[in-house]
């Protein structure tokens, strides 16, 4: 049994874009975007591999803080980017298919942001 | 200007027994628009990781998607494992493998059928679903579970199989390989099959590598990527190449997948003659804190499992990215500009799991 | 009198017979398929309960083009079996498919749409190779009406066997079996859901099974003309003709509408007109 | 003869009168009465003359002929002043040309021609003048509701209606004047003054658009036009006596001396009839308002084209030429069927229908044995009926919905039921049995099949019958197909309209029943007399057309048995739930509409690839027969 | 007796389940369980259904396509709620956006218990709900269901 090495790097929102690039650059590919809250922030990893050597950067937003998209790198992180936004309520700007809330249709709205209530909870 | 013909194709289409939606936009045949929708499957199982305990919310994981529930375990407890820093038995990494390739084997052969049958060769189908069953019994006869296996645990797995039946399953795999073969040749001589696959739905190896597709069909494309390289469980003890295919086009997706079934009954015949004696799990106390990213090899490709824990029984954070989703943007690349006919095989042709990518 | 008793008892009897071929197909089918597969007598169960069913229409219009095909199928399939004219058989066996087409066309569902559609392209491909086959009958016999073809002692087949290829490749078409199964087919249609029948449920899709059941019994009998100088090789011909269609639809995927459209005409035009021609040339040439 | 004059001499005056008639409800006064007269004029016709063969009349030659030449002087002038204007200089050669070989003609071979009798009628004629009487003059009536809606929409047009209505009339008389005439020279005159006529009438709208397939149509017709006056030079020099330029005589003369103006004419024929290579001016010719396109498709014009050839039918027969120039028929029926698949807009779909039936009248007039010309004459009777009644439902659809276009008639029949009940007759009509298309065709594969050379027609027919099937199957589908509200939008055509269009939809029907009939009293009797021998139908089929026609007609009772009982749902949308107007939301949360476009199959069907393939086909043969009537010659 | 019992058609949807049961219905189909022999057919099309099986605990972007498809179900029809989310929710019950067995949105006839149910179960079920699919049929005899127009209708 061999467990693989991760990095994982903060990363500024300013410098995202920079770092995404980069990494498209030295020809890794996307493998996840997700998000995790955490308290009143919102952690969100872009993990990329490239001969299974697997890194992960991470920023840290408040919960009303826009991203950027990084679809313009990676046409398919749209996928992801719409996810977020369905599940966590975090605006993503200028993703290229942009579904603007349609990706996945939830009965509560943001069940995994702020405020969301589970079945049998009280608010 | 002649009009269009807008297609609604799904949520309820006999090619998929799993709801996913495309717009379907034709002039005559011609595909000139499609776009996906999803969440027709979409239970919202990554929260009920606050209500169970993190040894209970296998199950949970498991039931991610019923045909590959074994490696959704599997990955979630590695990754447990890892950030707890449990050692677990080496028998049970072999068991691990040996369920994860019979799963995969299943899967591939489940997949085969559903395509066969996507181009209208019922017989396929049959023939494809007649072999699985004898796979289905070797999963039932050591695991209890024909579809979800329920046999991993964090720590270990649930039960061992002897040395007899270890026996038995590498000498029935022999039978079973002639008939695959015989199955798999119809699937890659077949000049009707090969009209249906060659040159439909082309993925680029660019494409294929930068749009993010994982496993057979990024393989397909020439793209070698198999999280089994990377060793986990017991693989890094066994010996095996990633199956690549040039071509892009299903007809290489299809290739991929049934060469691949070969490689699983090797991979299944070297951990038999391989696997040591032992235990197969080791009691866990405490609570995981920390995080991963598990990842593992699925029928359909790559897993990953963001598993993060904060000292307590129940972790803080469970996101699966299955590989169905990651395959999505390849396939929306794929679909446009095909003809009708080839909208259900070029769907089917990334084997979408629509399961696992909602959750 | 006779031809009215022909046609009568054709309108009676041929639902039965049909309705059996349709069972054996599919119990052969299924052995094919290392299955046990249903009852023999399962078309005529489906049906049964399909006549049991509630109707559920979207446009009552329907009703009317799912009785039109039903009545003008067993027309044709009368005038074929009174011995009526060949061309005039072929023409009302189109009209009644017109009224197929046209039920699909009303309910406005995009399958049923592109089914009809689909339907269409293969009327076009099997149509010509058709009425070729009944020209290269006329050629043999020098006669258009099916009692003169039945009644002359040619061996037909002998002078027509390209025509006879390329009748085989309509009867794939017209029996809905793969590759060809364009349209609809008999199981659930992985491209268009059931295509034509779509929109179709209850009785009236029960009578658009019947309609099929005339229509089986009509195409196997055209296979008996090419064998018609004797009975027992003609029964033969058909049993065998029909198995190979089974074989055929169990070994072949569904082929596009280029492909279906483009093998239709190649085998009628190459192989259908150069027997003809050879026919012809034989002859004594009407050539100039 | 007085009944032939008439025909030919009330119409002229009729448009004389036109001319002068700038008030609507004037003009409507006397075209209604008129056409009923013409109409009438012409079934008298068919009463007096139906039981008599071949009647010859002696009506003076020498005065006639020289109005005529002064006429077609002018004319000619005419068209230089427009082509120079316009700069076409194709047509300004044509014409100079044209022009140069009439005078040489009347100077130099004229003078000693007497042919004597210069009219004449046969059953033949009685059809022509009864497709002419009937129909045309429907289309008439129809035109006159027709122009005030087109002028009401196309306010840009200048309304020209008085010239319009000249043109109409002049047409109907020179028609008749073409189909009465024995002698060839007024053969030649009728012939010019209808290639004027449609050129004024596509131009119509003087749009560029409209001015350029106007000139096109006229080039075309022009060189068609010089094939004739060839032909009449050739005449002249073998016969100096004039006696050959009577047609029952010069087509009685055998296959030596007649076969080379036969092709000539059958050249001009051709393209007056616009098969390929020389379809483009018809196709073009849709620019025209509707009742024109019905007037020049359906029942005269190009049925001029048909009907020069099936008369020299006889003396093509058994010869390469004739065999060449079906051929020309035969493939034209092909390709213009199949292009019609890849078109959407319902005028050019009749367009093409029209040409592939032009050419397969022209395939039966070229083998020209008896049984193929008793099915041509019944594929021009039965063509100029559904053809009229379907062009002039697509104009008024037009008119109402504003689009000729297929893909915008969907769900026609509750939109507007009794044009949509009448489109689907006439297009049963033109390809569904037991209708009059399907009866020839099938007396053509009949007839083919034991004519010289006949499997290549028979194999021609059988794929371009299939795919006829394709096109009109597809229209029809797309007239019930309901979205599925809709409202009903058929109360303002007005009375003349629906009067025209039951009589057509009546006539569809009528003629159907009654074919046998028309076969045993005009077709029959004609053949007779030209062939010795005559073809017609088995009475069995003919009972067992006559009784499917009555099922088909009592069938759409049957769904007054479905007035209760039924449950009705939306259609099968995958499981998603549309709106009555048959909008669903799809992905990324768009409501779209459920639309639903036929298809076109433009890859294997396209116009452009087709027509390449149609001309360099077409031309090749008739320039090989061409070059074989020259080596006749020489 | 009826004709029913011998020619059940089968519509299969999945409702949001984790596809172990969809792959069972499938499996039933085939060569080992061969449902054809009963004369059960997967037909993928609800106008030509008789027995509705449904996977899965309802969620909530799905409750107007099992509606829908329901609908479009001619009469007599039955529903076989295969699994046990399709029966509570199951496993899913306390997810966000399952809400509950599929007995929330239709009627069910038959519940066929097990996750993920076998195809033994599943076409016992079936069988099962032919029975109550005669009895709907009797029924329907006894009051003959009266047409309703849609809106759009005349």
């Amino acid at each position: 049994m061999k467990y693989e090495a991760q990095t994982t790097t903060l990363v500024e929102v300013g410098r995202l874009i920079g770092r995404v690039e980069q990494f498209r650059s030295d020809g890794c590919r996307l493998v996840q975007i997700s998000a995790t809250k955490n308290g009143e922030m919102y952690e969100i990893n872009y993990s990329f591999d490239k001969d299974y050597k697997f890194e992960n950067i991470r920023i840290t937003i408040p919960i009303d803080q826009e991203v950027p998209s990084i679809s313009g790198m990676y046409w398919g992180a749209f996928v992801y980017e719409n996810e977020m936004h369905d599940l966590f309520g975090i605006q993503v700007k200028g993703i290229n298919i942009d579904y603007k809330g349609n990706l996945i249709k939830t009965t509560i709205k943001y069940p995994f942001g702020a405020g969301a209530v589970l079945k049998g909870e009280k608010p | 200007m002649t009009q269009r013909i807008v297609i609604p194709f799904g949520p309820q289409h006999p090619v998929l027994p799993e709801p996913i939606h495309f717009d379907l936009v034709l002039e005559d045949e011609h595909v000139v628009e499609a776009l996906p929708t999803i969440g027709y499957v979409h239970r919202g199982l990554e929260r009920l990781i606050e209500k169970r305990e993190y040894p209970e919310y296998v199950y949970i994981v498991e039931r991610t998607c019923g045909i590959c529930s074994f490696i959704h375990s599997l990955t979630y407890c590695q990754g447990i494992e890892q950030i707890m820093g449990i050692e677990v038995p080496e028998r049970a990494h072999f068991l691990r493998t040996i369920w994860s390739e019979y799963s995969r084997l299943h899967s591939h052969l489940l997949w085969l059928g559903c395509f066969a049958d996507g181009i209208g060769f019922e017989n396929l189908f049959m023939g494809a679903w007649r072999i699985r069953e004898s796979i289905l019994d070797v999963l039932e006869q050591t695991t209890g579970g024909r579809v979800i296996q329920s046999s991993c645990k964090v720590g270990g797995v649930r039960r061992d199989i002897s040395a007899e039946k270890l026996d038995q399953m590498a000498r029935d795999l022999d039978g079973i390989q002639k008939e695959i073969e015989d199955l798999t040749t119809v699937f890659l001589q077949d000049d009707s099959i090969r009209h249906r696959l060659k040159n439909v739905g082309v993925l680029s190896k660019e494409d294929a590598y930068h749009l993010g597709a994982v496993g057979p069909t990024a393989r397909g494309s020439g793209v070698a990527i198999d999280l089994r390289q990377t060793g986990y469980a017991a693989y890094d003890k066994l010996h095996f190449e990633a199956v690549t295919e040039k071509d892009g086009d299903c007809y290489a997706r299809c290739a991929v997948r049934a060469r691949e079934l070969f490689t699983s009954i090797d991979l299944i015949k070297q951990a038999i003659a391989k696997i040591p004696e032992g235990p197969v799990d080791i009691k866990v106390t405490g609570a995981p804190n920390g995080e991963y990213f598990s990842r593992s090899e699925q029928p359909r490709g790559e897993l990953v499992h963001y598993l993060r824990g904060n000292g307590t029984k129940f972790l803080a954070r469970s996101r699966i990215r299955t590989p169905t989703l990651t395959n999505v943007p390849p396939l929306v690349k794929m679909i446009q500009g095909c003809e009708l006919a080839d909208v259900p095989v070029i769907i089917l042709s990334i084997d979408p799991c629509i399961g696992c990518m909602e959750r | 009198m006779i031809p009215i008793v022909n046609a009568i008892i054709y309108i009676l009897l041929a639902p039965i017979i049909g309705g059996l071929v349709a069972g054996i197909d599919r119990k052969v089918t299924a052995r094919m398929q290392g299955r046990v597969g249903p009852p023999l007598l399962q078309p005529f169960y489906d049906v049964g309960k399909l006549f049991e069913k509630e109707t559920v229409v979207v446009t009552i219009s329907q009703n009317f083009h799912v009785l039109s095909y039903l009545v003008f199928m067993a027309v044709s399939g009368a005038l074929f079996f009174s011995g009526g004219d060949f061309l005039l058989v072929i023409f009302a066996f189109t009209l009644s498919h017109i009224f197929l087409v046209l039920g699909a066309y009303s309910s406005y569902s995009p399958y049923s749409h592109v089914g009809a559609e689909r339907e269409l392209i293969q009327i076009i491909a099997y149509e010509p190779m058709i009425i070729l086959t009944a020209v290269g009958m006329y050629l043999v016999t020098q006669s258009f009406n099916i009692s003169d073809i039945i009644a002359s002692s040619v061996p037909v087949i002998m002078y027509l066997p390209g025509v006879f290829v390329g009748y085989l490749m309509v009867l794939t078409i017209k029996l809905r079996k793969s590759p060809f199964d364009l349209s609809t087919s008999h199981h659930a249609h992985q491209e268009i859901v059931k295509g034509v029948t779509t929109d179709f449920s209850g009785p009236n899709l029960a009578k658009i099974e019947i309609a099929h059941w005339y229509e089986y019994v009509v195409l196997l009998g055209v296979v008996y003309l090419f064998f018609g100088f004797n009975p027992i090789i003609a029964i033969a011909a058909i049993i065998i003709a029909y198995f190979l269609e089974i074989v055929i639809d169990n070994t072949f995927s569904r082929a596009k509408w280029q492909m279906t459209l483009k093998t239709a005409w190649l085998i009628a035009g190459a192989i259908g007109i150069v027997n003809l021609a050879t026919l012809y040339y034989l002859r004594g040439g009407v050539w100039l | 003869m007085n009944e032939l004059l008439f025909l030919i001499g009330f119409p002229a005056i009729i448009a004389i009168l036109m001319l002068f008639i700038h008030k609507d409800k004037l003009r409507n006064y006397i075209v209604i009465p008129s056409a009923v007269i013409i109409g009438v004029a012409s079934i008298w016709l068919l009463i007096s003359c139906f039981n008599k063969n071949t009647i010859l009349y002696a009506f003076p030659f020498e005065p006639a002929s020289k109005i005529m030449y002064i006429i077609e002087l002018l004319l000619a002038i005419f068209i230089l002043y427009l082509g120079i204007k316009y700069r076409k200089t194709l047509t300004v050669a044509l014409v100079l040309i044209q022009a140069g070989l009439l005078v040489f003609f009347e100077t130099y071979l004229s003078s000693g021609m007497h042919p004597e009798n210069n009219l004449f009628v046969d059953q033949f004629s009685i059809i022509m003048a009864m497709i002419i009487g009937i129909i045309g003059s429907l289309i008439c009536v129809y035109a006159l509701g027709y122009m005030d809606t087109y002028h009401k929409h196309h306010t840009e047009v200048k309304d020209r209606k008085n010239i319009f209505f000249f043109i109409l009339f002049i047409f109907l008389s020179s028609m008749f004047g073409l189909v009465f005439s024995n002698n060839l020279l007024w053969v030649f005159f009728f012939w010019e003054v209808t290639t004027i006529c449609s050129f004024i009438l596509i131009g119509y709208s003087q749009t560029p658009e409209a001015t350029n397939n106007a000139f096109l149509a006229l080039a075309m017709n022009l060189l068609g036009g010089v094939a004739f006056m060839v032909a009449l030079i050739y005449i002249g020099i073998i016969d100096p006596s004039g006696k050959l330029l009577e047609l029952n005589t010069l087509i009685m003369s055998g296959q030596a001396i007649a076969l080379v103006p036969a092709v000539l004419i059958c050249f001009a024929g051709i393209t007056k009839a616009a098969l390929m290579p020389f379809s483009s001016w018809l196709v073009g010719a849709m620019v025209a308002p509707t009742p024109v396109s019905a007037l020049l498709h359906s029942s005269t014009m190009v049925k001029a084209g048909v009907y020069i050839i099936v008369r020299f039918s006889p003396v093509l027969a058994g010869s390469l030429e004739g065999f060449l120039i079906a051929l020309v028929g035969g493939f034209t029926f092909l390709l213009a069927s199949s292009m019609a698949i890849s078109q959407s807009n319902a005028k050019k779909v009749l367009a093409y229908s029209t040409i592939a039936n032009l050419g397969l009248i022209v395939a039966c007039a070229g083998i020209g044995t008896y049984k193929l010309m008793w099915a041509a004459i019944l594929l021009i009777i039965f063509h100029a009926i559904a053809k009229s009644l379907l062009f002039l439902c697509v104009g008024t659809v037009e008119n109402r919905i504003g689009s000729r276009d297929i893909d915008d008639m969907s769900g026609l029949i509750v939109r507007m039921p009794k044009i949509a009940v009448m489109m689907f007759i006439g297009i049963a009509g033109m390809f569904l049995a037991p209708f009059g298309m399907l009866i020839s065709k099938w007396a053509a594969i009949e007839a083919f099949i034991v004519a010289p050379l006949g499997l290549l027609f028979v194999a021609i027919l059988a794929f371009g019958g299939s795919i006829t099937v394709f096109f009109w199957a597809k229209w029809m589908g797309k007239i019930i197909s309901v979205p599925q509200v809709m409202e009903r939008i058929e109360d303002t055509v007005t009375k003349e309209k629906w009067a025209v269009l039951y009589i057509l939809a009546g006539l569809t029907v009528v003629v159907c029943l009654i074919f046998p009939l028309i076969s045993s009293v005009l077709v029959e009797p004609f053949i007779l007399n030209i062939y010795g021998q005559t073809a017609q139908l088995a009475q069995a089929n003919i009972t067992i057309m006559v009784m499917m026609l009555f099922l088909l007609m009592i069938m759409p009772f049957s769904m007054l048995f479905y007035r209760d009982g039924q449950k009705y749902v939306g259609p099968y949308m995958g499981g998603m739930t549309t709106t009555p107007t048959m909008q669903f939301t799809g992905a990324m949360g768009t409501v779209r509409d459920t639309t639903m476009g036929n298809y076109y199959l433009k890859n294997y069907f396209g116009e452009d690839k087709l027509f390449m393939i149609g001309t360099v086909l077409c031309l090749g043969i008739l320039i090989f027969a061409v070059i074989l009537t020259a080596g006749v010659v020489l | 007796m009826t004709y029913l019992s011998k020619s059940p058609w089968i519509l299969h949807y999945d409702a949001s389940s984790c596809n172990g049961c969809d792959i069972e219905v499938l499996a039933a189909l085939t060569p080992v369980y061969d449902v054809e022999r009963f004369g059960i057919v997967n037909t993928g099309n609800p106008k030509h259904a008789d027995v509705f099986l449904i996977t899965g605990g309802i969620n909530s972007q799905n409750v107007e396509i099992v509606k829908n498809l329901y609908e479009q179900m001619p009469n007599p029809k039955v529903v076989v709620a295969i699994g046990i989310c399709a029966a509570s929710g199951g496993v899913f019950r306390e997810c966000y956006n399952v809400s509950g067995g599929i007995d929330t949105v239709i009627p069910v006839d038959v519940y066929v218990p097990g996750c993920a149910a076998r195809p033994e179960s599943i076409i016992d079920g079936v069988v099962t709900a032919l029975g109550i699919l005669e009895q709907k049929k009797l029924a329907m005899n006894v009051n003959p269901g009266t047409g309703k127009k849609s809106p759009g209708e005349t």
